[in-house]
């Protein structure tokens, strides 16, 4: 009880600091030079009516390519950690799933991942982009599994989709290095019409690649649980 | 050139496309990892060569082709070029090490492997405040992920504790990073130097800090981390600590400028709080994972206490971080390395090691570097860190430094001295594959290669630094030449040294006079050693050491040199005491204590240049006023060494347990390190007060009590060489009392009777050590009557004991006569009388050791003893030849010697007459006395022989014995507790008031550190605590209270 | 009234969630629930950070018909601090996939899920 | 000024919930109300302009993890979970 009301005390103290910064802290009245200068110069620059997504996947790509990473590294670590858990499956009474489920699954699966599909290479126009639609296909494969829990689906096709479009993503960076001005350059392809499907770039590659890997990985992270066995 | 950026892609294409991989392919997988770790390793060390040798320019990586603050931008320079080569080098070594690991483990884990290595590159290379976050994150993970790799409940669990701590502090380290973005509208590191001058922007500073340095493992707030360390395979301890934690700090350096001037010292203090505490804890463990744990997270808080202080070192700021991050690589990771392969977190079992000479010699590679002695790197980089601290006045931190060095020193060697004697049970010969040797001798190489450019570096006179050193090296390359080849060669290399040098010394008389005892000494002590048979396996390289150590000290440029050589002997001679049979504890005791005197000796240096410049401190012009802390720190350094009263326990024990004929080298010869400092000290300062009290008064005082105490405790000695070695305790008072008369004549005496103990008391353990050898034992109880088959031996303790008693005719009674004269002069009676009284307890043990051993009956068990070999003998007559020379013509000694005495010492000199001596209060002539002494002898002998010439000669044991055996035969020796009485009566004097007190301080700093670390309690919560309390309390230490 | 905006609201509901779930992540003993808490905290500080991004009256950084092209720096809100939330976000779910499958293995050896049970290594 | 009140009465919702978390006796309702954290989250970044976030907290942060969280809790079959 001690512990608590110190730690209560702790964390008042530090609500302070955070409360300090609300004192000293004002709302900008204009932007400051760096975002200003993203806001008026990305439809130029990048070609992209999404700033945000001009800073994520250009001007901060770098960061985004951290981003996809940690996705993949935690995919890696859930694979290798769960790995040695498989046991046979023979102890186990499938309960087969609601027909509503697995019809269902059969017409909305394809529906979801072109949504997300969808998300991800408009992602340089509208809200959205390569982590939301990776997520949303995520989503798909979800029904998947849970229309077929006991279903043996291969790793092989989401470890190659992981795969290449991983690559892919790295390679289209030092094509910027190589034919643009840096890493992650989306200018090396013409950057289009403002605010049509094939603009900006190679953005929306990139994008796609994204939401790809992230697609995958997550699907493949939600894969690896659903293999564990159950904890009695 | 490739572009720095390309680091990244290589490893990120590599990892994304391991992927691909089947798990039938798993090995050539682990070839393709091997593969793009090099290419890594290629391309930042291209950067590296490029830009040491000015073919690169540094550079600035613009990702995403606009400059900063626009995108992120990654940097090259010199300092990332060194950590990112480091990181990468590590990285393919780490593969190649767990080669049979990975090639078990899946894809999964290489893809982690290779993304771990990415994160510390983009880390140390960014230039971005998210950036940074990401590739944190990012490295936190993989962390996390390495852990598993033993998926044992104790790394899940530790790994779960890391992530827990990792949430909270990246928690801390993003929330910074937005208010830092809400203040200044970028996030570039290079824009916003000026963020703490913003109203509110020092909390943005404040949060963003505090995160790196909690990242960095400072103590308190690190239980995580070491759970890790305990828990993780050693590979991965080893990349924690040697790649990992540079990283951090280098990020601290990164944003160490918009860091507010006045906190650098807060963090630097914590940083050294850090250092001592994570020692001192680590003295008390016995996993030697989780004390290389806390070992690396004390080096941690240094480097973190140099990188804070960066603006302070200025110049110096390099020398003395890389001294302390290549150490840190080079042997952390070696020593993990090392503890993967012997495979055991059990000192015990660490035996293995043994049965591979180069591995254990790189083990103790790693152990010394670590524990900042010379030749390495840690050793120039700590001193020059206390030299700038002192210079600013940091007393407290130099005390914080030394402080967790002797902890440092504490745990390093009670571990290596484990491994030492650990021989014992071991499996026959371990099974080492290739791929687990080949990084541990790399890394052993690289710090090899490290030191020696650190010691060009410095451009230290080559004839007395570098040449010695390398003929160590030169001794460790030769070390499996049978003993007396080596013995040969080192005694060819002494001998060919000292005719080089001689010119460089000739002119000054008492660096001629030290050089010869040290020189003459070591070349004589080594002679011995031609008895031992085969290959003598470590003696030779650490006996050069020891010997070159001391000739270091003779002639010094600078205080750096002294210390070095000071250093440098103390750890030549640690080693060849700890070769003793039952010598691991001694050893630790002499260790410790020499390490002591050491770091007493470095804050003297420290403060030396307050009082007298950048001088060296044998040079100075005497009489520097107020200097009485330095001197008293100089003087309580060298005493250590000659063992005063007090701080004499380790003396016996070290002496006695180390190898019988390596004894002479280690206590006549080294012990007058301890003397040539005293004499120095005592003429270059002259008379100094602390605290209103004459310091020269009081050494008297220790000498007068040394000298009685030694004496008093040697008589009670059952075990001959320890009998000789507390003699050298009451020597070494003698002349600590005769350097405190501040006299011309008291410094005369030093003098002649440092030179006269050193050849009586060499001649003596030697002698002693032939006895030995012969007869396979040391407790005197069990000797007897060897007279008849050691009548040499006999001479030679004959006049050894003479010489020590300083009875006529012999060289002793020179030093008796001056000593009357002095003593009356300065008028020290009571102190005298003391001494004198010394003398006489002498006596009884000099009795005891001529009639226990030469006397009385021979054992049966001894009755085939032979002559000690004739290489034991010859040196001993070379002894008592220059006994005699001395004896018949002190004055040859006695002339030289005044002449460097200073001018400024108060007190008349001997004058000198032909053969007479002549002071105010009387003269002497040893010719005289001796043609006495003989004529005398002489008359009674031949009386006696006529007198005696009808007597009858009797067998031994013509006797008959009436009663039955006694239960214990020995009991019935005369020297078995033979002076009973004595002891009855002055016993009470003999309470081991020292050992006492300094078990005190050990078992009262065992029980400090169990209640310290009982701080960790293992619980994740309670460490994610720890975290926001340390936060908190670095808030107040920085604000002072108020709100920033 | 003058520190009722939208951007106050959000960053004081984003500090109290935080501090919640930072009290929940030291004290909860359940592991699991000490995921969840660090989830809340994870929500807070990208609630913090959005509403940095936040002023009064403008729009979302995404051109279309109604912002036009020209004078965006005056139409729009901040970016940045959007852009490092998407990251944020993501890195949160990474992290909390990782913790949780700790929590399971942790499970799994020593069939509890209290934190207090996972001091193997101390001292 | 609706715009603020609902962002008032979101925030005390999303503060309530975040309560019920830590106090709800079963972990599913905490997993379940810190999703609902997130999922009003979402909508309050709607009201600060910021779509992007908007669908990636509800899809990943509100979606993806709560899942993830579920397919945990499955495998762990307890009383209290």
């Amino acid at each position: 009880m001690y512990k608590n009301m110190f730690i209560i005390l702790l964390l008042a103290g530090f609500g302070l600091l955070l409360g300090s910064f609300l004192l000293t802290h004002h709302e900008y009245l204009s932007l400051p030079q760096l975002p200003a200068y993203y806001a008026d110069n990305t439809a130029p620059e990048v070609g992209a009516a999404n700033v945000v997504t001009a800073v994520v996947v250009t001007y901060r790509g770098f960061d985004t390519l951290g981003e996809v990473t940690i996705l993949f590294v935690a995919a890696s670590l859930i694979a290798m950690f769960l790995k040695h858990s498989k046991a046979p499956r023979h102890d186990r009474h499938p309960r087969p799933s609601s027909v509503i489920l697995s019809t269902s699954q059969k017409l909305l699966f394809p529906l979801i991942v072109l949504f997300g599909a969808y998300v991800f290479a408009n992602g340089h126009l509208t809200p959205g982009g390569g982590f939301q639609g990776g997520a949303i296909i995520a989503t798909g494969f979800l029904l998947l599994l849970m229309a077929n829990p006991q279903a043996e689906f291969k790793h092989g096709l989401l470890n190659a989709i992981e795969s290449i479009s991983g690559t892919s993503y790295v390679i289209i960076g030092i094509l910027g290095a190589i034919l643009g001005l840096g890493f992650l350059d989306n200018r090396f392809i013409s950057l289009g019409q403002l605010g049509t499907l094939f603009s900006a770039g190679a953005i929306p590659v990139i994008y796609s690649l994204i939401g790809l890997k992230v697609g995958a990985e997550l699907s493949n992270i939600l894969h690896h649980l659903n293999e564990v066995q159950n904890e009695e | 050139m490739v572009s720095p950026v390309h680091i990244v892609s290589i490893g990120l294409i590599t990892a994304f496309l391991l992927g691909l991989g089947k798990k039938s392919q798993q090995q050539m997988l682990v070839f393709v990892l091997m593969i793009a770790t090099a290419a890594m390793t290629m391309v930042s060390g291209s950067w590296l060569i490029g830009l040491m040798t000015g073919s690169l320019k540094p550079t600035d990586v613009f990702t995403a082709g606009f400059k900063p603050p626009f995108a992120i931008n990654l940097r090259m320079t010199m300092d990332e070029a060194v950590l990112t080569t480091m990181v990468n080098v590590f990285g393919f070594l780490t593969v190649i090490y767990l080669f049979d690991v990975l090639k078990k483990a899946g894809k999964h884990l290489l893809s982690i492997i290779v993304v771990f290595l990415i994160g510390l590159n983009v880390v140390v290379m960014t230039r971005d405040l998210f950036n940074l976050f990401v590739f944190l994150e990012i490295t936190s993970i993989a962390t996390a992920g390495l852990v598993i790799i033993i998926q044992d409940s104790k790394s899940i669990s530790a790994g779960f504790k890391f992530l827990m701590a990792s949430s909270v502090i990246s928690g801390i380290l993003l929330i910074g990073i937005i208010f830092a973005y809400s203040y200044v509208g970028n996030l570039n590191i290079d824009f916003m130097t000026n963020l703490s001058m913003v109203k509110g922007g020092a909390v943005a500073v404040f949060l963003v800090m505090t995160a790196i340095i909690l990242e960095s493992k400072q103590f308190p707030a690190n239980g995580w981390a070491l759970d890790m360390y305990e828990s993780a395979h050693p590979a991965i301890g080893s990349a924690l600590s040697a790649v990992s934690a540079p990283a951090i700090l280098f990020v601290v350096y990164k944003l160490m400028p918009m860091v507010p001037e006045n906190w650098h010292p807060v963090i630097g203090l914590l940083g050294l709080i850090t250092f001592a505490f994570s020692n001192f804890l680590a003295t008390r463990q016995e996993n030697i994972r989780r004390m290389l744990g806390y070992s690396s997270v004390a080096q941690g808080g240094l480097m973190l206490t140099v990188v804070a202080m960066s603006v302070y070192f200025g110049q110096s700021f390099w020398f003395i971080i890389l001294g302390f991050l290549l150490t840190n690589f080079f042997a952390k990771a070696g020593l993990f390395w090392l503890n993967g392969i012997v495979n055991s977190d059990d000192q015990n079992k660490w035996g293995i090691l043994r049965k591979r000479p180069v591995l254990f010699f790189l083990f103790g590679v790693f152990v010394v570097a670590m524990a900042g002695l010379p030749p390495f790197p840690t050793f120039f980089a700590k001193w020059e860190m206390i030299m700038q601290l002192a210079q600013g006045n940091g007393w407290g931190w130099i005390v914080l430094i030394l402080l967790g060095s002797i902890f440092e020193i504490a745990f390093l060697f009670k571990w290596f001295g484990r491994v030492f004697h650990a021989v014992k049970d071991q499996p026959a010969e371990p099974v080492i594959p290739w791929f687990k040797e080949f990084p541990v001798m790399l890394f052993g190489a690289g710090i090899l290669a490290t030191s020696y450019y650190f010691i060009k570096y410095q451009q230290f006179d080559n004839l007395f630094v570098l040449i010695p050193l390398l003929i160590v090296a030169a001794f460790v390359v030769i070390d499996f030449l049978p003993a007396f080849i080596k013995n040969i060669l080192l005694i060819a290399a002494l001998t060919f040294y000292g005719y080089i040098i001689y010119p460089e010394i000739k002119g000054n008389i008492m660096q001629l006079v030290f050089m010869s005892v040290f020189l003459v000494g070591g070349i004589l002590t080594l002679i011995p050693g031609f008895a031992t048979k085969g290959t003598r396996a470590g003696f030779y390289p650490f006996a050069a050491m020891t010997i070159f150590g001391l000739i270091m000290l003779v002639n010094p440029g600078d205080n750096l040199t002294f210390f070095m050589g000071w250093e440098q002997m103390a750890l030549g001679s640690y080693i060849l005491i700890l070769r003793g049979k039952k010598a691991e504890r001694p050893a630790q005791q002499y260790m410790l204590f020499s390490a002591g005197g050491a770091y007493l000796m470095l804050a003297a240096f420290g403060m030396l240049p307050h009082f007298a410049g950048d001088t060296f401190f044998g040079n100075l012009s005497g009489l520097i006023p107020g200097a009485g802390v330095v001197f008293v720190l100089f003087a309580l350094g060298f005493m250590l060494k000659t063992a005063a009263i007090g701080l004499h326990i380790w003396l016996p024990g070290a002496y006695s347990e180390a190898e019988d004929d390596a004894t002479p080298l280690v206590s006549g010869v080294l012990i007058n390190a301890g003397v040539l400092g005293l004499f120095w000290i005592v003429t270059s300062f002259g008379p100094q007060q602390l605290f209103g009290y004459d310091i020269f008064q009081l050494m008297g005082w220790i000498g007068a009590i040394t000298a009685i105490g030694g004496n008093m405790l040697a008589i009670y000695e059952e075990d001959m060489k320890r009998l000789i070695a507390y003699s050298s305790v009451g020597a070494m008072g003698y002349i600590i009392f005769a350097l405190s008369m501040d006299s011309k004549l008291g410094l005369l005496i030093a003098l002649y009777y440092m030179v006269l103990h050193f050849i009586y008391k060499t001649m003596l353990f030697m002698s002693a050590a032939g006895v030995i050898y012969r007869t396979k034992t040391r407790n005197m109880y069990e000797m007897g009557g060897l007279i008849k088959s050691m009548p040499w031996s006999f001479i030679v303790v004959l006049i050894g004991i003479i010489t020590l008693a300083g009875m006529p005719p012999l060289a002793g009674f020179a030093g008796k006569w001056m000593f009357y004269n002095a003593v009356v002069m300065k008028g020290w009676y009571l102190q005298g009388t003391m001494v004198f009284f010394s003398g006489i307890v002498a006596f009884l043990y000099l009795y005891k050791l001529i009639a226990s051993v030469f006397l009385g009956q021979l054992k049966d068990n001894h009755r085939r003893v032979k002559e000690a070999p004739f290489v034991y003998l010859l040196p001993q007559f070379i002894f008592v030849i220059a006994i005699m020379v001395l004896s018949i013509f002190p004055q040859v000694l006695l002339e030289p010697l005044a002449t460097i005495i200073p001018d400024r010492v108060p007190g008349e000199a001997i004058l000198w007459d032909g053969r007479l001596a002549m002071t105010s209060f009387g003269y002497w002539n040893a010719f005289a006395v001796m043609t006495t002494v003989i004529v005398m002898f002489a008359t009674i002998f031949l009386w006696l022989t006529y007198h005696s010439r009808k007597a009858q000669k009797v067998k031994q044991f013509n006797i008959v014995f009436a009663a039955e055996r006694p239960f214990r035969p020995e009991t019935t020796h005369v020297s078995y507790n033979m002076f009973a009485g004595y002891k009855k009566a002055l016993g009470w004097l003999m309470t081991p008031l020292a050992t006492q007190f300094w078990t005190g301080i050990s078992d009262w700093s065992t029980a400090i550190a169990d209640k310290v670390r009982s701080w960790y309690t293992g619980n994740g919560q309670t460490y994610a605590m720890h975290l926001l309390l340390y936060a908190f309390v670095l808030y107040l230490l920085i604000s002072g209270g108020k709100i920033l | 009234m003058e520190y009722l905006t939208l951007q106050n609201i959000g960053l004081v509901t984003g500090f109290m969630l935080m501090l919640i779930g930072l009290y929940g992540a030291l004290t909860q003993k359940n592991i699991l629930r000490i995921i969840v808490a660090f989830t809340i905290f994870d929500a807070g500080l990208n609630l913090v950070i959005v509403a940095l991004s936040y002023i009064k009256g403008r729009v979302a950084p995404i051109i279309d018909q109604t912002t036009g092209v020209t004078n965006l720096s005056e139409k729009f809100v901040d970016p940045i601090p959007q852009a490092l939330v998407l990251t944020s976000i993501v890195i949160g779910v990474g992290v909390t996939g990782v913790m949780l499958t700790f929590a399971l293995r942790m499970f799994k050896t020593r069939h509890s899920l209290d934190i207090n049970d996972f001091k193997q290594t101390k001292w | 000024m609706i715009a603020i009140i609902l962002a008032i009465v979101l925030g005390l919702v999303m503060i309530s919930m975040a309560i019920a978390a830590l106090t709800a006796y079963r972990v599913r309702a905490a997993v379940l109300a810190s999703g609902i954290v997130s999922l009003i989250a979402s909508i309050i970044y709607l009201l600060l302009a910021a779509p992007d976030v908007a669908m990636t907290e509800a899809a990943i942060g509100s979606g993806l993890t709560t899942i993830i969280f579920f397919y945990v809790l499955n495998k762990i079959r307890r009383s209290d979970v």
